[in-house]
Order: C-alpha cells, then sequence, then structure tokens
C-alpha cells in the first residue's frame, strides 16, 4: 500500500487537496536507545500532477513533522486524475494516484 | 533551476522503481542543501528566490498558534490574494531556518498547510514570492516543555 | 488539607527518623528500606517510583564506595516508605470528602 | 448529615431500597456531571467528550487543524487489517465482534457470571485466545490499532454503562473505581479528581489539566507526545508515573475497575474515538 494518502474534493472549481505522507522525518539530532545518532532521514520533494499537468510542488526541511502533512488547492474538476509523489534523501520514492471527489 | 538535471534525476528514479511502484514521470521541485542546510534565513531566501530584500505585507496571511500544543507538531498555514508563484517559511530558531517552499504553477492557488517541528519559541516567518519580490508576515509561536503533557 | 500538607512534607523530607541513625553498615540499612518497601507494597496498594529509585541509588552509590551518600539515600527511601504509609493511612477515609455532593 | 438523617429514616419506614437508589451511583454521576457545568458554563455539555479541547479555544484550533487529516487514520487502517486478518482456525475478530466492529457502546461492562468488568480490549484478546491466537500487548501497537478501527466505527454510539443494581459484586467494583479516582496518591499527593477535577483547566508546570468528564469517551488516541498510539490504560499509567505513583497492570482489576467509574461518569457522551491529543 502506498505511503500517501489523499482527500481531493472540488468545491466550486477549486479543487481542496489535503495529505497525509508516511515517513519517519529522521532530522539526525536524534539518537537511539545505545546513544548512536539516526542518520537523517526525509522527504525532501514532493509534486502533484492532475491530468498530467503539474500543479503543486513542494520542497521539505527536516522541521517538517513526521508523517508531512500538506494541504494545498488548485483549479480542477470532479472525475479528473490527480497524483502526488514524493522523493526522500536517500532517493527513495512513491506516488499515490486518486480520482478528485 | 535546473530543470533538465530535476527531470533526469526523476526520470532514473522512475525508471529504477518502475518495476515496484509505478512512479508516473514528473518533475519534482527542487530541493536543494544551498536552500535548506543554511544557518542564516537571509542566505536561505537569496538561495532559493534569487534575492533577500522582503517587505512586510498584510495580504500574507500566516496562521500559526501563539502557544503550540506541541513543538513536535505546529499547525502552520500561509495564504495570499496575491499573484505568487512561491511561498517560504521560516523557522528562525531552528537549527538550518527554511522549512519548506512550495511553487505554484498557473491555476494553483498561493496557499499551503503543514506542520512543522519547533524545538524552542521561535519567530515564524512566512514569505511570499510575487512578481519577482518578497512579501512577509512574521509571527511568535512559543514552544513548552514540561508539563503533564510535555 | 492539612493533612495532605502533612504527607508532601514527610515525602519530601531527606532526614530520617532518628531512632534509625547509627546503628548497622550501610549494607543493612539499605537492606531495611529495601525490606520495608516490600512490605508496604503487600499491605496497601500505594507504591512511590520515587522510593524504589532511591533504594537503587543507595545501592549504586555504595557500590561505587560512597559510603555517605548510600546511607543518606537508604535513609531517604525509608522516609519516603513511612510518607506512604501515613499517605494510605490517611486516605482510606479522607478520600470519602472529595466525593461531590 | 441531613441525607443520612433520612436514610436512616427511610430505613426506619421499610423503604430501605431506597436508600441505595439516592446514594447510588445515579446520584454520583448526577453530583459529577454538575460540578463540570458549574465549573465550565461556557463549554456545552456535548462538547466534554472532546476533552481539554471542550475548555481551551486556542488549543482547540490546532487540534481542529491536525483533525483535519489526523495520524490516528492510519491506525485505522492497520487496524482494519489485523481485524479481518484470518486466524489459523479460519474465524477472524470479525468472527467475536461483527462484520465492522462497532461495539464500543457495549464496552465496558459488568460480566456478571465472571463477577468482573469487562473492557474493550480485554474482550478483543479474550476473542484471540479463544481462537488459539496470541493475546496482544494491552498499551499500545496492535490492540490500539484494532480498537482504533472499532471505535470508529462506533462513533456516535451513546455511552451507557450500567451497574446492576441485583449484584452487589458490580457496585463493589464501581465502588473501587471511585475510590481510585478520589483517593491521593504517589509522592506528589494527588488523586485523579484534584487535577482533572477540583483543578481542572487550571496550569501544572506548561500543561492544562482537563476535565475528567468525557475522559474516556475518545480512546484509543494518537497522542503526539508519544507519536502513536495508546489506550486508556497507557494513559492512566503515564498520569500515575505523573505523580510519582506506580502504574497498576494495564487491564488489572485496579485499572479495569478505574476505567468502569469514569466512563459510567460519562454515560449519555457519545464514543467518539479514536482521537488526536498533544
Amino acid at each position: 500500500m502506498s505511503s500517501i494518502r489523499i482527500k481531493a474534493k472540488d468545491r466550486k472549481g477549486l479543487v481542496d487537496v489535503k495529505c497525509l505522507m508516511k515517513h519517519n522525518m529522521e532530522t539526525g539530532l536524534r539518537k537511539d536507545k545505545s546513544g548512536k545518532k539516526i542518520p537523517e532521514h526525509w522527504i525532501q520533494d514532493v509534486s502533484a500532477e492532475s491530468n498530467g499537468k503539474v500543479v503543486f510542488t513542494a520542497a521539505f526541511n527536516t522541521s517538517i513533522s513526521k508523517d508531512p502533512y500538506l494541504a494545498f488547492a488548485f483549479a480542477g474538476k470532479k472525475g479528473d486524475s490527480l497524483t502526488i509523489s514524493w522523493k526522500d534523501n536517500t532517493g527513495a520514492t512513491d506516488s499515490a494516484e486518486t480520482v478528485i471527489k | 533551476m535546473d530543470r533538465r538535471s530535476v527531470l533526469k534525476i526523476a526520470g532514473a528514479v522512475s525508471a529504477a522503481t518502475a518495476a515496484m511502484f509505478a512512479v508516473p514521470r514528473m518533475a519534482f521541485a527542487a530541493y536543494s542543501d544551498a536552500i535548506f542546510k543554511q544557518k542564516a534565513g537571509a542566505d536561505a531566501l537569496q538561495n532559493a528566490y534569487g534575492a533577500n530584500a522582503t517587505t512586510p505585507s498584510d495580504q500574507v496571511k500566516l496562521k500559526a498558534p501563539d502557544i503550540a500544543e506541541n513543538g513536535a507538531v505546529v499547525p502552520v498555514s500561509v495564504e495570499t490574494d496575491m499573484d505568487a508563484e512561491s511561498i517560504a517559511i521560516l523557522i528562525t530558531e531552528n537549527p538550518s531556518p527554511m522549512a519548506i517552499t512550495a511553487d505554484f504553477p498557473a491555476g494553483t492557488k498561493a496557499m499551503v498547510k503543514t506542520r512543522c517541528r519547533m524545538g524552542k519559541t521561535t519567530q515564524v516567518t512566512a514569505v511570499v514570492k510575487s512578481g519577482g519580490k518578497l512579501y512577509t508576515a512574521s509571527k511568535e509561536v512559543k514552544v513548552t516543555i514540561g508539563g503533564c503533557g510535555g | 488539607m492539612k493533612h495532605g500538607l502533612k504527607v508532601i512534607a514527610v515525602g519530601l523530607a531527606l532526614t530520617v527518623p532518628s531512632a534509625f541513625a547509627g546503628n548497622g553498615t550501610t549494607a543493612e540499612h539499605i537492606e531495611a528500606a529495601t525490606a520495608a518497601y516490600k512490605k508496604l507494597a503487600k499491605e496497601t496498594s500505594y507504591q512511590w517510583t520515587v522510593t524504589v529509585k532511591a533504594i537503587k541509588a543507595a545501592q549504586k552509590a555504595l557500590d561505587a564506595g560512597d559510603d555517605k551518600a548510600a546511607r543518606e539515600l537508604a535513609h531517604h527511601a525509608m522516609a519516603l516508605v513511612e510518607a506512604t504509609r501515613t499517605q494510605a493511612k490517611l486516605e482510606s477515609e479522607n478520600w470519602k470528602m472529595r466525593v461531590p455532593k | 448529615m441531613k441525607k443520612i438523617i433520612s436514610h436512616v429514616a427511610f430505613g426506619l419506614l421499610g423503604l430501605s431500597v431506597s436508600a441505595a437508589v439516592v446514594a447510588g451511583p445515579a446520584e454520583d454521576r448526577a453530583a459529577f456531571q454538575k460540578f463540570y457545568e458549574n465549573r465550565f458554563p461556557d463549554t456545552p455539555v456535548a462538547d466534554f467528550q472532546n476533552g481539554v479541547y471542550s475548555i481551551l479555544p486556542a488549543a482547540r484550533e490546532q487540534w481542529e487543524e491536525i483533525e483535519e487529516f489526523p495520524p490516528y487514520e492510519l491506525a485505522i487502517e492497520r487496524g482494519e487489517e489485523i481485524y479481518n486478518k484470518t486466524f489459523a482456525n479460519g474465524k477472524s475478530l470479525a468472527s467475536c465482534f461483527g462484520d465492522d466492529g462497532a461495539v464500543r457502546g457495549q464496552y465496558p461492562y459488568w460480566d456478571r457470571d465472571r463477577g468482573m468488568v469487562v473492557t474493550m480490549e480485554l474482550a478483543i484478546n479474550e476473542c484471540l485466545e479463544a481462537n488459539g491466537e496470541k493475546p496482544l500487548k494491552y498499551k499500545k501497537g496492535a490492540i490500539a490499532d484494532v480498537g482504533a478501527f472499532m471505535s470508529y466505527n462506533s462513533r456516535g454510539q451513546k455511552v451507557n454503562v450500567e451497574i446492576p443494581s441485583d449484584d452487589p459484586r458490580a457496585l463493589a467494583a464501581y465502588e473501587n473505581g471511585k475510590e481510585h479516582f478520589y483517593t491521593k496518591r504517589g509522592q506528589l499527593n494527588f488523586a485523579c479528581a484534584d487535577c482533572h477535577m477540583y483543578t481542572a483547566g487550571n496550569m501544572y508546570r506548561a500543561d492544562t489539566t482537563s476535565p475528567a468528564f468525557g475522559h474516556a469517551t475518545s480512546w484509543p488516541v494518537f497522542r503526539s507526545k508519544w507519536q502513536s498510539m495508546g489506550t486508556l490504560h497507557r494513559r492512566f499509567a503515564g498520569c500515575h508515573n505523573n505523580i510519582r505513583a506506580n502504574p497498576y497492570k494495564a487491564q488489572g482489576e485496579e485499572y479495569r475497575n478505574l476505567e468502569y467509574f469514569v466512563t459510567y461518569m460519562s454515560n449519555d457522551l457519545e464514543f467518539n474515538g479514536p482521537a488526536a491529543r498533544k
């Protein structure tokens, strides 16, 4: 299952998007039980695409909370597709697709 | 912004993981250490937007609590009616202040909401890039530690 | 209310019942505190986390060769046991006063 | 004092039942709820189920932001998977609690046969064990995930804990929970009632204490401090640690009786778990 949960709703031509991305967002400042630093590991880039067109992009620091939450809005309509993807500092990526309600 | 190299990375990543995730080819916004590892907010802005002269504006609507319930998850939102290309949020007291940059292609509302970490009481600044200029709004968020919940 | 304050006062007191002060080795004093704690745990459902901590700290100080600190901590643990006992005794009746009518 | 005399008088008149009725749990609850209504006159009664947010507008705003996409939604998904997972014997939790597990409103209840309070978490583990599966740990993890799924599907069910008047053991369990709630414990010498009743809404260091009226409705919760889900008994233990009292065993008799009392005090509110807390 994707790490990304999306809620996208058409409100009079403006699509309200809320998404939650499951990710630890390690700051690199925390230590584990043995006192060793946990290496930083965080989502750096997020991108949203609707019907093949980029509608929103963002870049994160480690100061974005664990399991990052993002909300944004763009011109679109019910039935359109919406894909949200992220890439973290290790190069890992994930994405999820939904149909706008 | 070097769009081509970004596309290249995205392409490579998508090729590598297509079998597992079927990630579609798409352009990622540009994370860069030059912006997000900067210790000084002004330098981070310079590297992100090519400018660091800012003008306070009441058209930049920054919403953040006066007192954070929990410094690990502080809801912050920024919105403006200006025609804006990008919004950034800076958290002054964090080791590197730039927390997020969000870019808006035409047709996307100049608005972003997220949740941030704040290690201690800090100034939070929203920066809106509009017409090549930077407009800001700031407020202090108190972070308290200790107590039954803290 | 007066009773409540008394319990806190006893609980925070670092000094010891004088009958206990001089005799025996420090190890015996730690043993005595441990035994008193165990007896209390058997007789009531009241136990304080700080008591166990004090006993452990006493043992640690003794192992480290700090006899004076170990002895003080053992006496502190004993005082905490006594305070807990006082609390249990008072509360067996006093809780009823707090039920709203 | 007058009340006691009147009880005696009733007793003498041969109306011995009325003594139990007048001074019993129902009267306790009325006085309990009245206390909070008087202390927080601006809070609509139904809103007490939202914990500290029912009395703290500034915190409430942040909480509502979190609730826009609450972290416990991931727990509900995980819980649904566990709920529908087939046991080695071909059954599943659904065999015990129905297709959607919307049974939150039935717990905690007095089990007459065994003479004990049964909570939802206990029932989940008993279902697992009865089907040859390993029981779950009671404070966090899978049990909180399953609880989140079941509570979510039960949202809106009325809190309706019953204390059967014809079983004195049920009343004793209730009284035991009640005594616990009003008894001072730990080195800090606090009763639940000290922080969450008589000084509810006051600051303790950097935090405001929540009203106990509504305490039991919203579990399990995702607590930002934990960065994970936890059960009511996990929180009980945390509170006891805070006042420097040894915590009791999760799902042991002491905490089950306390849950019985606290939940009964919130009768007529709604179950609204899972929830997000600071």
